[in-house]
């Protein structure tokens, strides 16, 4: 699937965008931000604070709890300040 | 109902978008506008870099144009969001809707940017004038507060 | 503050009154306008003719505008009212509110507008196309419960 | 003290505006009316529901008990429908 970074979480992990391939035991939003977290110090910066950082799977905002499934894109990033 | 959404780098010219939406039209008694402007901090901002999801941004401002036509009865609405540089006094977002009476048009605009400000994926990044980077805005209490009174309210009223 | 209340006959053009109002200002944050039109009935309507007590106009609207003033944190404001002969589609009444966030900008020009409608002395008469005489519009009991919600809200906020 | 009507108050009584002269004994606004009302038919047909009738005391607006007092201009009109 196609992980997506905006804004510092961005910044923080350094890549705008990357494929990731994370295993058959990682279900939800939840389980795949502790699975990112062991890919290196960046990512372990990026969502030190977990609740500061949202995400949206296939363009659509959901909680860390819900099930990743078949989803293509995953989108982490800071509470907006658009408007 | 006449809808526009876009997003863009460019400046817009408020006036103008706002005339394009109604021109010709002798069914619309109330419309309702609001423009965000980049503010300069009393002289501290060089201006602001925003940041998009540009295919998530237009999903969602889509999805909440479409919430606000069911909730009111609508003439026309208008979202137009900017991303990219934007300077001190340059607009950043436009909203407008238009209806036949004015409490449904203020409610759909004000609705509207409830949404834009907590849903919509934009980040603002500050440049300042003293040559220190920037930092990123930080989301408004407020702004999260203000987004909760409308999961209470009635529909088309 | 930056304040402009006007009475008038003329039509006027509301994106070039309302860039007057912020024309060069880097402060405001929030814009938020209103604009009511006369409108056409499905081509019923010739047109309005709008009477008004002018010395008394001016003073309410000069009233309501500092009433709002005192509210909440402004900018700028802006009201113009027209008065007699006034054609499907014309604008009648622009009220604008600038502020540095939108939440002060959207109540004012909400409050100005719910006051206007029921405490400036103006009186709506209809022209027809169909040559009867037209009638004087009636006053709407929407309009006496909105401006009743401001009765109790509170001041700055 | 000057009286000035507006639209169908106007068109009922006939004028926009004329000096009026109440006895003594006229105190508020709500006694001025009924002292209008015998003026003729015009002035009670204006009058003919009291409670469709605002009235304003020197460019403010006022309820039916307010005193008269040593007002310059009352005037009366129908609800408003600016805006």
């Amino acid at each position: 699937m196609k992980a997506r970074y905006f804004a510092w979480v961005r910044e923080r992990i350094g890549l705008g965008e990357e494929e990731i391939a994370p295993p058959a035991s990682v279900t939800t939003v939840a389980e795949l931000v502790v699975w990112l977290k062991r890919r290196g110090e960046n990512y372990a910066a990026a969502f030190a604070d977990e609740r500061a950082v949202r995400a949206a799977l296939d363009r659509r905002h959901v909680k860390p709890e819900q099930p990743i499934a078949s989803a293509k894109e995953i989108a982490f990033f800071p509470p907006m300040t658009g408007g | 109902m006449h809808k526009i959404v876009r997003l863009q780098k460019t400046a817009f010219d408020a006036a103008a978008e706002v005339a394009s939406l109604t021109a010709g039209r002798k069914d619309i008694g109330a419309l309702v506008t609001f423009t965000g402007h980049c503010r300069d901090e009393a002289g501290a901002l060089a201006g602001l870099e925003i940041e998009v999801y540009p295919e998530m941004a237009e999903a969602e401002i889509e999805r909440v144009a479409y919430e606000a036509a069911r909730r009111w009865p609508l003439e026309a609405l208008l979202v137009i969001h900017r991303h990219g540089e934007i300077r001190p006094g340059e607009p950043i977002v436009l909203v407008a809707a238009a209806a036949e009476h004015r409490a449904a048009a203020f409610a759909a605009a004000e609705f509207l940017m409830d949404y834009l400000k907590t849903a919509a994926p934009f980040w603002k990044k500050t440049r300042r004038n003293d040559g220190h980077p920037g930092d990123w805005v930080a989301a408004r209490e407020e702004d999260d507060v203000a987004v909760q009174k409308w999961q209470t309210a009635p529909g088309k009223s």
